[in-house]
């Protein structure tokens, strides 16, 4: 806790920083600016060492005195002034709660501070790389999603939790799994399999996957959010338990497994905690429906959001390696694409009983 | 392939025996929608404005202020037919040419020569006449005195329509209390219920550009109405002019030249036309390749004399005609023309619709507001600019509403020779709907134009004008869209109409463009003053939102740092009003604001 | 108020002297546009108009089936003037009417008579003249013979416009090899470049209009266009018919009775007027509460006793005109018609734009294809026919693209006493935009009108129906949308045009009411057309929903059941069909569709 | 597992029925249609004695050859064989797993059997009213979401679970939670507290609020879904649990109060199982933002939905109390909403210590 409060104490500071600079400008009658680092494609690079996306340099102005501009100036102080509260009294929140703590409508008008959570996230992150502290330092953290079970026992905030003993429901991965929250107990895990979606993972808890196969099973509701990318790098790195990747056969899909293993645009500022370098993809491949003869009722024709997000992806310096193209080129000129779920014409078990132990085994995955 | 047996044979010699001269007035008692009689709604205005015409140009060339009464009087037991009357102060008719004037088709003072005057015909009183006569089998009937102490007349004409002569019915002396001035009354088939709307906007244009007339309305079952005299300061007189020879075709000029007193060409150049003098007179027929000593008559004998002389003509730089031939209607008049026309349609929006030749039903009950003097129009200017902002050049308040009024006169230029005069007056603002056409005024030499909107080329060029360039909408090949009146007038010797009727001014290509070039220079002005106020009113905008979230920094700041909440406010509101046009952004808005509480846009708009 | 001092005074007298009666041809003389000469452009057709129109109704008139040469000529050394000359093999002029036809305005044999014909006025072929003479200083010449053995003439002929009368330059006798015959030749200013395409469109319609007509086209710097007769029956001709009663206003009236020869009232009135027998006579008289034995001069002199007989005549109810004065078009020539401009304008939709007053520019190289004979017309039909599903009633198939074509004939009306009758033809589909502005044919008396289609009644007319209630689109206040062709034919014993160069038809409400009610009358067709089509197209959609989810039901059926997935398609497949109209949907759409391919909707569209 | 066996032989009787009886029509040239009971407000009822929504008898004819109907026809046959299937294999999945399973393109076309969830969730509702089936009888369970902590322990599917150790996380409440799936241990809790979202329900468990008041902290993540509603349900009447129900201040946080309470129109059908008429509503409250100075600047304007919203619940015969209409109308009155964070504005902590015990404590709180 003493750790906390200095760090606490270091934010807070670096807050009140920002915020003053500001009041010193307005008082000069200038026009007051901020300095963000851009988080945007053309600010992040491919470290071919590390294998992961970093950060670069360029930074943006952001003036209170333009159209465009003066809005999010304005939500970035509200929401440093509700982490400032959040810091003195040492409580944390999440990202949506702060979300609905900041939303109010402005003055007698119609407009509100924040419509929609998705324009608030995005402050956060701006504020995290402006004053240069992480979410968790902000006492912030993000929605969770994503659950675990598999053959490890876990301590989580002083309770010891056994995952090989969470029946049908399983354990809810929270926000923050740093040491100092979760710590890892016992395991007789092999490998940690990430699979993209609930219902998939529901599937592979009632079959009781994780116990014959002897490894952690965890889904991220999608995209999975930080807690459970940070969960899986801690896994792979103090466990050394590999990671597989098991998503749809579609753009999204793919895009799933790569900011898993190598991070992303937007958090490039924290690849070097969350991206798991050895990920590997094991599925959907887009040659997996004819060599596991999917009847092709079950295929989805792609849209032009589909084609366009491929085309955007393959531009992107660390979508060069050869497979990776191949797997994204052959999706694109088959113009199809397959839920998971495709494979269960193939039978409902098919894929916890047939397809992932065979790909397994053959050491069918991408790097 | 043989031609089949033709049924009935009429021979050349059997249809000769039917060829027969047809007399001008069979013809226009047969085509009588070409002068403007195709309805009885319509017989009813173009008859008053034939005989309102012909007074207001006699006063004009007698040097008289014209003081005229309109009457209108409903017939008993026939609700089709009324009497129209129309009394001038003018100089009057002297005796022996009133059958002629009244009762024969293409006769009059104004045909043969180049003046600008609002008849230019010789139709159209005798032609109001023959209606009356067809429809009701009554003589026109004229009282003229021509000067204190003359004797006046009275006398009814009749027209033969088989051979367009006047036949005198009854010629009495009688008495007239004033010193001068005509009485023309007839009866026709007319229909004054749907046609009063028409006859009031006539009125009402009339006397907005005729401000030296004093005009006095009588009509049935309504309050008279009375228009003073708004100016004692006559309009600028046009001259007569000679042809300019650069509009004269070859035949014109043999024809001109078999005419001709002048023995030799050089004189006759010299003298029948204008902007010809000695020197210029040798320069033609030295580019002509002629000798100075033509004679005149040679050149009416030989085509290609005539046709060398016209190209020399042609090769000849000649100045422009005179503009002392045209009496324009100014600036100044034409703005307050418009000032004044906004002031009725903003009252009767509702009730007026642009006009058109088939009215959809006849509007009844329409109240009119006696148009105002001058000094009285310049007293409420005076008194609604005292609450304002002072307006800005162009801008006018009218009852309160902010207008901008601009207009332009263009140089005279020449068509076929016949010197014109282009003005255009344009109005925009005020609570006018954004979406509605515009409203357009057409005039030629003074006269409003009410019908066949649609077939005038004025209607053609406004509508081939850009408008979208000046910030209007404008539907493909329509009228623009938007708050504005324009007001259009045609000065010239020889106006070109599409009918006898008067209504609709021709395509010709020459005046098309001169109007093209004088809405184009109001566009111009239009379009600074929209995009001034459109500029403030984005840096309204901006400061707008500025604000919105200043309160809402100054509390987060204040949260943060401690800093006193008001101050860091209160500095950042002076900051955004520096950023966004200081005090000149609330200036403009202030003086396009109709109501100073709405001034200010809010996040809802 | 006291008048201001005056500047100068022009007295009664003074203004007196310059009174000065006007000649016709000065009138128009400077009003030519009112004659359809306000430019070298318009100048062409509408000389080729007016020679074409007398020849037509010359050769009418005496039996003949027309043979018709225009020629145009371009004159050596002068790129704005240009030679038009036409030939007739009509029936000839007497030589002494020659220079009053050709040399004096308002002299003709068709004014003075109640029969539908092209000219009407007395004005065309002398104004053609004038202005020539205007533009280039020379006459017109004429070369005409009667009969077989007779002396043929050569004539040339000037108009003294001062005096509207004609001068003969020159008369010779000479050889003509054909029996009889007229030729008219003149020279004029001209644009040839720019009036070209008029001069096709002008006659292409008027080929159509009159298939008795052979027509060779000789062109400047291109080849001949011949057009060989398409039908050796002379179209129905139209008699001559005295005035209707219930069309005679008071002033008229009077005239008439002064004119006759019938000295009472009652025999005035069964000889002068149409429809009026001995009995009606008598009841006119008794309603009009006038005796038997009235004379005529009592009623010529006595306006009381007029207005009387007048109110007597509208009393009774008298019979519409006969209708054998009217010569319609016919609905099989207006379908022809239509077919024949499809063709056309399918060929060239981008080059031929609905024509304006106002040329945006010159179009050269119009390529022709001559108009086909109605024998290859008709192979060129049943080629197409055989490849495809036979047509329903009001469908042509025309260069393999399907159109629904159907005409409207109304019985005879009257209005102002004239009686006349409405023609509409409407073709609807192939493959024209469906968000243009439909093409609108416009002809009185078998004469294509051309220009000034804005200022036209017929256009009022279209414009003013509902064509939403017939499933089209049409812009508020204007013409309709989509892909559809009109042809609007006026026959009337007078048409009234809105100016004398009979361009546009004038705003009538009695013609515009027929115009109406055959429009509609189409439009209701044509709405039951679109309507079945919509109802076909709408089942075949259901159908293709139907059909998208017949395979995922059976196989879902057959994995539940365990029933044959093939064997519950095909049922599903039947049942289909037989619910969304089976067969019959399928061939309306068959019929519709100009590519089979592209036949079904997917779910695409 | 027996009973589980005959229940899912009769439920393929029924499906097969179904299906049957279609084969039968198309044979016979008819135009084959479904009877599909109501699920509309026009066919549910309040039942005042027991307090409950229940379904009425009405149904509704579903043809194939019907435009506006012949995709849902196929649409349900589409789900009814992919249930055939389940129950054959006896396996279950969630009907989010059901959608990505029979979503795929129609023949050579653009369409998809499903596009979204949104439209194969109904569907289900429909399939097992026609059958009537519940869902869990046809092999599927709704999505989940939803935590719960508290002093007990639960045994799911055989594990024992102690919620009073399960950390920052929580355990992930399952979709079916019958009792042959979940038993009840050991507790101490006095009552449950449902709370509308899981940011609130992070507060509360970050602050241990649950320790203190020993009671059992459950979120639904809005609009619950049927297993948490299903477990409240359990614990209410099994335990005798009292239940109090926490939501945001706006229409739809009071309706899903109401339908905690009384059940819904959609699931009318489960009214029984699923309704707790004993449940309480502690907040907030159109009359709290006066009664605990909450700053005006924490409120958000209605917007037009929300009033209608408002008026269209107000029509509803279940929500004729006196008390209820007197919360919905002042909401109206005000104009104006708060989001339980909106207390924050008090003190991050406002909520857990001060006022919902104050609440409690008063029995401020309606029925």
């Amino acid at each position: 806790m003493a750790t906390r409060d200095v760090t606490a104490k270091k934010t807070l500071a670096k807050i009140e920083a920002l915020a003053k600079g500001v009041v010193q400008e307005v008082k000069k009658r200038k026009n007051p600016r901020l300095v963000v680092p851009l988080r945007t494609l053309s600010n992040v690079q491919f470290n071919a060492k590390k294998k992961i996306i970093e950060l670069g340099a360029d930074k943006q102005e952001r003036a209170f005195f333009n159209v465009a501009q003066a809005k999010k100036f304005m939500q970035t102080f509200l929401v440093a002034s509700a982490c400032k509260e959040l810091l003195e009294v040492g409580k944390t929140t999440s990202i949506r709660d702060l979300y609905y703590m900041t939303k109010h409508t402005l003055g007698d008008t119609r407009q509100n501070t924040f419509d929609e959570q998705d324009e608030s996230d995005p402050i956060i992150e701006d504020l995290e790389v402006t004053v240069d502290a992480l979410r968790e330092e902000l006492h912030l953290f993000a929605n969770r999603k994503g659950l675990m079970v598999g053959p490890m026992t876990v301590i989580d905030s002083g309770d010891t939790i056994d995952l090989r003993r969470q029946g049908s429901g399983g354990w809810g991965v929270p926000s923050i799994v740093e040491p100092n929250v979760i710590r890892f107990g016992k395991t007789e895990a092999k490998y940690v399999l990430l699979v993209e979606k609930e219902a998939v993972w529901s599937r592979f808890n009632e079959d009781k996957y994780w116990k014959k196969e002897q490894c952690m099973l965890i889904h991220g509701g999608g995209q999975p959010p930080r807690g459970v990318r940070r969960l899986v790098q801690r896994m792979h790195s103090e466990l050394k338990l590999p990671v597989y990747v098991l998503v749809d056969n579609d753009p999204w899909g793919f895009y799933i497994y790569s900011v898993i293993k190598q991070g992303s645009i937007n958090l490039a500022y924290e690849s070097m905690r969350m991206a798991v370098p050895g990920a590997r993809f094991v599925g959907i491949s887009s040659f997996d429906p004819e060599r596991y003869r999917l009847p092709d009722e079950t295929a989805i024709r792609m849209d032009d959001g589909d084609h366009k997000r491929i085309k955007q992806m393959l531009e992107y310096p660390w979508f060069e390696k050869k497979q990776w193209r191949r797997e994204l080129e052959a999706m694109a000129s088959n113009n199809k694409k397959y839920e998971i779920e495709a494979l269960s014409r193939r039978g409902i078990s098919f894929i916890t009983e047939e397809y992932l132990p065979k790909k397994l085994r053959d050491r069918d995955f991408l790097e | 392939e043989a031609p089949a047996k033709p049924r009935r044979k009429a021979t050349a010699e059997q249809m000769a025996q039917r060829q027969r001269e047809i007399s001008v007035s069979e013809f226009f008692a047969k085509n009588r929608h070409l002068l403007g009689f195709d309805s009885p709604t319509k017989a009813l205005l173009t008859t008053v404005k034939e005989a309102v015409d012909n007074s207001l140009d006699a006063c004009e060339e007698s040097g008289i202020l014209p003081d005229l009464t309109i009457e209108i009087r409903a017939v008993p037991g026939a609700s089709d037919r009324f009497v129209v009357s129309v009394e001038d102060n003018g100089p009057g008719i002297v005796k022996a040419q009133v059958p002629k004037i009244f009762g024969k088709l293409l006769y009059g003072s104004k045909f043969h020569r180049l003046k600008q005057s609002r008849g230019q015909q010789g139709i159209g009183i005798s032609a109001a006449a023959m209606y009356g006569q067809i429809t009701t089998g009554k003589p026109v009937q004229v009282w003229t005195k021509t000067g204190k102490g003359r004797p006046a007349h009275r006398l009814e004409v009749q027209l033969d329509t088989r051979k367009n002569v006047p036949v005198v019915l009854s010629d009495t002396e009688v008495d007239l209390e004033k010193d001068h001035g005509t009485t023309v009354e007839l009866e026709l088939q007319a229909d004054y219920g749907r046609g009063q709307r028409y006859l009031l906007r006539y009125v009402e244009q009339t006397v907005l550009a005729n401000p030296h007339l004093a005009l006095t309305f009588l009509r049935p079952g309504a309050d008279p109405l009375v228009f003073p005299r708004a100016s004692t300061e006559p309009p600028k007189e046009a001259l007569e002019i000679k042809p300019h020879p650069h509009g004269v075709e070859v035949g014109t000029l043999m024809l001109m030249a078999t005419e001709s007193k002048y023995r030799d060409v050089r004189s006759f150049l010299q003298n029948s036309f204008s902007r010809v003098s000695g020197g210029v007179a040798d320069e033609i027929l030295g580019n002509a390749g002629l000798k100075r000593t033509l004679r005149t008559q040679q050149l009416a004998d030989d085509r290609e004399l005539a046709e060398k002389l016209r190209q020399g003509i042609l090769d000849t730089r000649i100045m422009a005609p005179s503009t002392n031939c045209l009496s324009p209607i100014g600036d100044e008049l034409i703005r307050q023309g418009l000032i004044s026309f906004l002031s009725v349609v903003e009252e009767e929006a509702e009730e007026l619709p642009q006009l058109e030749l088939l009215e959809k039903g006849a509007r009844r009950g329409r109240k009119k507001a006696p148009v105002k003097t001058s000094e009285e129009k310049q007293a409420e200017l005076e008194k609604a600019a005292a609450d304002a902002v002072p307006p800005e050049p162009g801008e006018e308040i009218i009852k309160g509403k902010k207008f901008f009024i601009v207009s332009s006169t263009r140089p005279p230029k020449v068509y076929r020779g016949n010197p014109f005069q282009v003005e255009v007056g344009l109005a925009y603002g005020g609570d006018w709907p954004q979406d509605k056409t515009i409203e357009l005024y057409r005039f030629a030499n003074r006269v409003p134009l009410l019908f066949q909107r649609g077939a005038c080329g004025v209607t053609d060029a406004v509508m081939k004008t850009d408008w979208k360039k000046y910030e209007l909408q404008q539907p493909r090949g329509a009228l623009p869209v938007g708050p504005m009146a324009l007001l259009v007038h045609i000065a010239s010797v020889w106006v070109p109409f599409t009918s006898e009727s008067k209504e609709a001014i021709a395509h010709y290509p020459e005046l098309l463009a001169e109007i093209r070039l004088a809405l184009q220079d109001c566009g111009r002005k239009l379009a600074a003053f929209i995009r001034k106020r459109k500029a403030a009113a984005y840096e309204l905008k901006r400061r707008s939102i500025f604000e919105l979230y200043i309160d809402e920094l100054a509390r987060s700041l204040h949260e943060i740092t401690g800093a006193d909440r008001e101050k860091v406010k209160g500095d950042l509101v002076v900051l955004a009003r520096e950023i966004t046009g200081g005090e000149e952004t609330d200036e403009i808005l202030d003086r396009v604001a109709s109501n100073p509480k709405k001034r200010r846009p809010t996040d809802e708009e």
